[in-house]
């Protein structure tokens, strides 16, 4: 069986890591590639609940990534999201969602070096892991298995 | 009121008249200076020029004896004895590893809660109740001399205002008597040199002196036992420094400890206050009678 | 039913070497929805994007999707290509096949495959796109100018030129700020007054410029375009449209010891003053603090005196309301006084002044009419230390930054000193030497070598007083660190240069931010270095961070070239990627529930309360409302918004949740 | 019980409220419910005992209620402070509700949000020693443990929602559940969408939760539901010293920030 690809989904910031995404390509520095970017103009815009969906979408990991704290476009998107991951985390963790399959990370729109080996390693870990069978799937969704019913 | 006390070596030796001063100044104010049970040294320059761990280790055994003896705030009068301990509780305390590894050394607990005071703080804290003590005023102009380690460094200094400190210029004026202005409240007096290099002392300590004699001071007060050894003990290599003239008042104008002037303001006679223990006899023209001439070397127990 | 086009490129070979265009092409043609998808070669050269518009026209496309680069490179080319062919330019999405695809992976199917996602992404998204159009916001064609120093002056100058209206408001009872202060200045010695009074008249004289003097900023409000500010114009107790200055009532003051701020506390004025001979407007105002009338009422000799009865007691301040399109803050710096340094005398030796009371003595206008005399016993010194970095450069005192201008006018203080006391002896304490403009390396140069001005590298620790000379106790780190001491007649501090003392005060009435040491913080230190974060506010001067006066100007006339851009059009145009709070049909209104945790979170402000009324008045909801002209588009608050009544045009909650099921 | 109802007497004859929300005699003897008294007689049916722990704020927000006028709510501390977390939020303003705090026997008026803070002072803050325990004694556990326990008890939700009415801070009118474009929270009680929703009401309680536990008390199945919001306000106090409902002037956790917050997981 060809050997296991896991689905990374990442969100990003449009100013800063999005940039930096950019930067990887215009110096053709290769990564693995697993992962598929949702551009969204600030961390502050990321919803939380977006990354319950990614995983109940099928993904095996998920990145969530934006402006160091103080580069922020809007000033203050970064230190708000944080804030929020601040408390999600626990929360996810609380109730047993394996941790380490959700990274945060700053990437600037001059790390195009750091995306590429942030990818390459969370893909590694990942597929260390394996696919997140436990996790529930959204009906309807591409990971989800027929209902049986009874 | 009751306060810890850690006397430190100079205390019980070079400088026993400002422990016999302080402790006269406390019980006329009603307060208790528990010593600090089996306390010991504070490793002063050796131990910091030696060894970090070391110079950290000991004082923190002292600082964790006096918080299991119940003693929150402990007056420290020999300002390097100051130094060295609060300068321990201030690393202990923003160094949480350090503070880990420091009392496994000496297996015992500190877990912070005593504070340190030098002798400027304390009597700070006791400032209002002194002009109510003053029986005879100690109406004299006197140079207060604050030396370097009560302004330095920065975090530890007990003075507000560490170029220009003003402490003791309170004090004084609080119990009758009028400190001058002059520029030389923190200029270095050559401190640990007074054995190694006594000319340098001696160069530095004589500007001092005749600064304040030239501005018509009576005393010169201080507040830690290295400044008076070299101002005081060292008057003779002041003298041989000094240069030819005027010289008569650069040999007899005496150095007083803080508590002692506080002392002889309440009217503690000169014997209990240690002065006849200086090298510069406490001669102190129109003063209040209390103040009897007192020949050096008499009376030495 | 959504009729989407996909246009794949091969920009060259940067896509097309890795990616299997044509497949991705057909596969894009498979997706519901999707009515038209083909691959070129280069998608964004004009073939390439007729080949679009003409899609658009036959297919009457409702959706694009351009597979090709990093939307931050062409969105705005494909955009303006189909806004040409009719499509809302909002209903354009790029998919980024080059940077994060086709470059950073090898050529296959995986890599096809993930081209193929990512523009299925793109595909579900653009139909949940909605035509939007730029928010157009009126400009009122007014600018507000907060200081009337060189910064303020300029900017106000420049502005009005362009044939603007300008409003300038200066604190004090005439324009001039600090450099009406200045005798010569550096590199080129030319008098201060010299340059600066022309351009004091010409603001007086223009068209364009009302001037409020002895006035200030009450309160600021609204946002760009659209500011309406409240001016405090303090009473002056002088009639401005009868007096001629002619200055009768100074004459007869009886109040004559008043220390004059102009000079710098050295000079003496009296209760109705006019600050300096060159004011503008020459017009003496009362100070009420200071006036024996205001005091004890008597007196009134100033009334006795007047020729055109122009005296006004009674007067009162006066409130006036303007609207503005733009604000320009260049409301100027202030110096540490020689109190600030206890090892310096603590501001009690009357021989250690600071630079801008040196500036006084050696000017022409000054309390010793330019000669060099000190306060204490009005002798000339003959031996002079100046002291640079005093205050600055010293984290102890809390100041971290170098003032930028002190060794410049340190320098020229020497010189000025040499050249009117011959047989003096000027000495400069320093650490660095600072001359990085033009001609001021040359300018420190003259005054060592031509004017023998002895500069000392080392601090000073200490200045004591001794028998009527002041003893400077310093160092000389380049001679093996021997100490140095200097008997000086007189003794210059070359001060930090501060903030004003109100300057946050300010900056919340303009709902701007500052730094640690009050300065006002620039939207961009390199890239917009004289906007400010707050749309609509700019900034010129020192009040932005330390700098002298060619900087200070090429600031000003920066900040008023963005006016000058700003109110060249009628309206302004932004992005309409702005938050919006929905509507719904009465009785509910809106969904929003008025929780207001949103307004908190806002860093611009931009969240308003909007009262819902009924026809009688009565206070039916109050629900969030977004100023579309203020906010910039992060969406933090939609994504805060608990009840998601709150969302962001242009990445909505619909759009971005089919992007992710699109995966 | 008397001090309290001749306390509502007066209050309803002086006119100060038009309403007194308070407990009355439920089905059975351990258990009560809602009262509205607006006259005297029904104010003798006023009572008050350990069963009566559903936090009665909620009914403050409600159109009917306020349509009534002026009202007096009876509850413990935590009553006391959803108001104040309703003043944070708008909801309410001051003066517009006086609450009876009601303490071993004791009945006190508080007429406006300083003393309801000044009330609130004098009583201990933050999560109870057995909580704090309970919830030691769950995160203490694998993660294997955690997932297998609390998918299992998710499970067993039917999303009957009563937790969100029972919820005094749950006040939405319309919820995020009741979105469907996009269709954020699924409406089938499947694996998945019983994680997001329970995931959801939790951290729309983030830092808002005053722990009165109506949540847990309302669900048919019986759910720890409260553990969820538990260990937000637990973290909300740990990372930014935030508490909800002790102070009018204290802001949402989530809507403010300072530039220094301590994290050691962004990488």
């Amino acid at each position: 069986m060809a050997e296991y690809e896991p689905k990374i989904i990442a969100f990003v910031c449009n100013w800063c890591t999005y940039a930096g995404a950019d930067l990887t390509g215009t110096s053709r520095i290769h990564y693995a590639p697993n992962v598929r970017v949702v551009r969204l103009p600030c961390t502050g815009r990321i919803d939380f609940m977006l990354i319950l969906q990614a995983f109940g979408q099928g993904a095996d990991g998920v990145i969530v990534s934006g402006c160091h704290p103080g580069d922020c476009h809007y000033t203050a998107g970064n230190f708000h999201a944080r804030r929020r991951w601040m408390l999600f985390r626990r929360l996810l963790d609380f109730v047993g969602v394996d941790m380490r399959r959700v990274t945060f990370s700053w990437v600037s729109a001059a790390e195009g070096a750091k995306w590429a080996e942030l990818v390459n390693s969370v893909v590694a870990d990942v597929r260390k892991l394996g696919p997140y069978e436990e996790f529930p799937q959204r009906l309807g969704g591409p990971g989800q298995k027929p209902i049986e019913v009874a | 009121m009751r306060f810890g006390f850690f006397p430190g070596c100079s205390q019980e030796g070079s400088s026993r008249e400002y422990q016999e001063s302080l402790r006269e100044v406390a019980s006329r104010l009603g307060i208790e200076l528990a010593e600090i049970p089996d306390w010991n040294c504070c490793g002063a320059t050796a131990a910091h020029t030696l060894n970090h761990r070391l110079a950290l280790a000991l004082p923190a055994r002292t600082l964790a004896l006096a918080e299991q003896a119940g003693l929150d705030e402990v007056v420290v009068p020999c300002s390097a004895c100051y130094n060295r301990l609060a300068g321990t509780r201030h690393e202990l305390l923003h160094d949480e590893a350090l503070r880990q590894q420091i009392t496994d050394i000496i297996e015992m607990n500190w877990h912070g809660a005593t504070r340190i005071l030098n002798v400027l703080e304390w009597l700070n804290r006791v400032a209002g109740e002194l002009p109510g003590h003053v029986s005879a005023p100690f109406g004299h102009r006197v140079a207060c001399y604050y030396g370097c380690y009560l302004t330095r460094p920065k975090a530890l200094a007990a003075c507000r205002r560490i170029e220009d400190p003003i402490e003791m210029d309170e004090l004084v004026r609080a119990v009758g008597a009028e400190p001058i202005r002059w520029a030389y409240k923190v200029e270095c007096c050559g401190a640990g040199l007074s054995v190694s290099r006594t000319e340098s002392v001696a160069r530095l300590s004589e500007r001092i002196v005749s600064d304040a004699v030239e501005r018509g001071a009576e005393a010169i007060v201080v507040a830690c036992p290295m400044c008076h050894t070299n101002l005081d003990l060292r008057r003779d290599a002041i003298l041989a420094a000094a240069p030819p003239g005027g010289r008569s008042r650069l040999a007899s104008i005496p150095v007083l400890y803080i508590s002692q002037v506080i002392g002889l303001a309440m009217g503690v006679s000169p014997r209990p206050l240690g002065l006849h223990r200086h090298h510069v006899p406490v001669r102190l023209s129109a003063a209040p009678p209390s103040v009897a001439p007192v020949a050096p070397g008499e009376g030495e127990e | 039913m959504p009729r989407i086009g996909v246009f794949i490129c091969h920009c060259g070979e940067n896509i097309g070497a890795t990616v299997d265009c044509a497949a991705v092409a057909q596969a894009a043609g498979r997706l519901p929805g999707v009515v038209h998808a083909v691959d070129y070669k280069y998608m964004c050269s004009d073939p390439g994007q007729s080949l679009i518009k003409e899609a658009i026209r036959e297919k009457r496309l409702t959706g694009v999707v351009v597979g090709a680069c990093s939307p931050r490179m062409h969105e705005p080319t494909f955009r303006r290509a189909c806004a040409e062919a009719g499509l809302n330019p909002f209903l354009c999405e790029m998919a980024n096949l080059r940077e994060h695809c086709s470059w950073v992976h090898e050529k296959g199917e995986v890599t096809t495959q993930k081209a193929i996602d990512l523009v299925r992404m793109l595909v579900e998204k653009v139909k949940r796109n909605r035509p939007l159009t730029p928010i157009r916001v009126p400009i009122t064609k007014r600018a507000l100018v907060l200081g009337g120093g060189i910064a303020g002056i300029q900017a106000a100058l420049d502005i009005a030129n362009a044939g603007h209206k300008v409003v300038l408001v200066e604190r004090d009872p005439s324009i001039g700020g600090h450099m009406a202060q200045l005798s010569e200045t550096f590199p080129t010695l030319d008098c201060s007054q010299c340059i600066l009074t022309p351009r004091m008249v010409e603001v007086a004289q223009h068209p364009n410029i009302t001037l409020y003097t002895y006035s200030e900023l009450e309160s600021l409000d609204g946002f760009i375009g659209n500011f309406r500010a409240t001016i405090r114009k303090k009473a002056r107790s002088v009639d401005e449209s009868l007096c001629t200055g002619c200055g009768a009532c100074i004459q007869k003051c009886a109040q004559k010891k008043i220390p004059s701020e102009f000079n710098a506390g050295l000079g003496r004025r009296t209760a109705i003053y006019v600050p300096f001979p060159q004011a503008v407007p020459n017009k003496p105002v009362i100070d009420r603090a200071r006036c024996t009338y205001y005091k004890s009422g008597r007196c009134k000799l100033c009334e006795k005196a007047c020729p055109t009865k122009a005296i006004r007691f009674d007067q009162e301040d006066e409130l006036v309301t303007i609207d503005v399109g733009a604000v320009v803050v260049a409301t100027g710096y202030d110096v540490k006084p020689t109190s600030f340094f206890p090892e310096y005398g603590y501001g009690e030796y009357k021989d250690v002044i600071t630079g801008l009371q040196f500036e006084r003595l050696a000017s022409a206008s000054g309390p010793t009419l330019g000669e060099i005399r000190r306060p204490s016993d009005n002798e000339v010194p003959k031996k002079i230390v100046f002291i640079a970095c005093a205050g600055s450069r010293d984290p102890a005192k809390g100041i971290h930054y170098c003032s930028k201008i002190c060794c410049m006018y340190t320098a020229k203080h020497a010189m000025l000193y040499s050249h009117k006391v011959h047989d003096g002896q000027a000495y400069v304490f320093y650490m660095d030497i600072r001359a990085g403009g033009k001609m001021y390396e040359e300018f420190v140069r003259r005054a060592v070598e031509e004017d023998h001005v002895r500069y000392v590298r080392g601090r000073v620790s200490r200045i004591y007083q001794k028998d009527g000379k002041l003893i400077v106790k310093g160092v000389d780190t380049l001679l093996n660190s021997r100490p140095v001491e200097v008997e000086a007649d007189l003794v210059v501090l070359a001060t930090a240069m501060t903030a004003q003392p109100d300057a946050e005060e300010l900056a919340q009435k303009l709902k701007v931010s500052y730094d640690g040491d009050k300065f006002l913080n620039e939207a961009h230190p390199k890239l917009r270095p004289v906007e400010m974060n707050t749309a609509g506010i700019f900034v010129a001067g020192a009040c932005q961070a330390p700098k002298d006066i060619p900087e200070t100007v090429a600031q000003a006339s920066g900040a008023a070239s963005k006016v000058a851009g700003m109110f060249s059009r009628d309206e302004l145009s932004r992005e309409p990627v702005v938050a919006v709070v929905n509507r719904q049909p009465p009785p509910v209104w809106s969904t929003c529930v008025g929780c207001f945790l949103c307004e908190t979170a806002c860093a611009y402000q931009a969240i308003e309360r909007e009262e819902i009324r009924g026809r009688d008045g009565s206070l039916i909801r109050t629900i969030a409302k977004v100023n579309e002209s203020v906010c910039q588009g992060c969406g933090t608050c939609v994504a805060l918004c608990r009840s998601k009544s709150i969302d962001l045009q242009g990445y909505t909650n619909e759009q971005v949740y089919a992007e992710l099921l699109a995966l | 019980m008397e001090l309290l109802r001749d306390k509502a007497k007066s209050l309803l004859k002086s006119g100060a409220v038009q309403v007194v929300i308070g407990y009355a005699a439920g089905s059975a003897t351990d258990r009560f419910r809602p009262h509205f008294a607006r006259s005297a007689d029904e104010a003798d049916r006023l009572v008050f005992g350990d069963g009566c722990r559903q936090n009665l704020a909620v009914y403050l927000l409600k159109p009917e209620v306020r349509a009534m006028g002026k009202a007096a709510v009876v509850g413990g501390p935590t009553t006391l402070r959803t108001l104040l977390q309703y003043a944070v939020e708008n909801q309410v303003s001051d003066g517009s509700a006086v609450a009876l705090a009601l303490e071993d026997g004791r009945v006190e008026e508080l007429t406006s949000f300083a003393a309801v803070e000044e009330y609130l002072a004098q009583r201990p803050h933050g999560l109870s020693e057995e909580d704090r325990a309970e919830l030691e004694q769950h995160a203490g556990r694998s993660r294997e443990d955690r997932w297998a326990y609390w998918s299992g008890e998710l499970a067993r939700c039917i999303r009957c929602y009563a937790c969100r009415a029972a919820c005094p801070l749950c006040y939405c009118e319309q919820c995020i559940t009741e979105n469907n474009q996009p269709q954020w929270v699924p409406v089938a009680s499947d694996a998945f969408g019983n994680l997001e929703w329970n995931v959801v009401r939790a951290m729309h309680l983030a830092g808002r939760c005053v722990n009165c536990g109506s949540c847990a008390a309302a669900c048919p199945q019986n759910i720890r539901i409260d553990l969820l919001n538990q260990v937000l306000a637990q973290e909300a106090m740990t990372q930014f010293g935030a508490e909800a409902g002790y102070s009018v002037r204290k802001e949402y956790a989530l809507s403010v920030f300072k530039p220094d917050d301590k994290e050691t997981f962004i990488r």
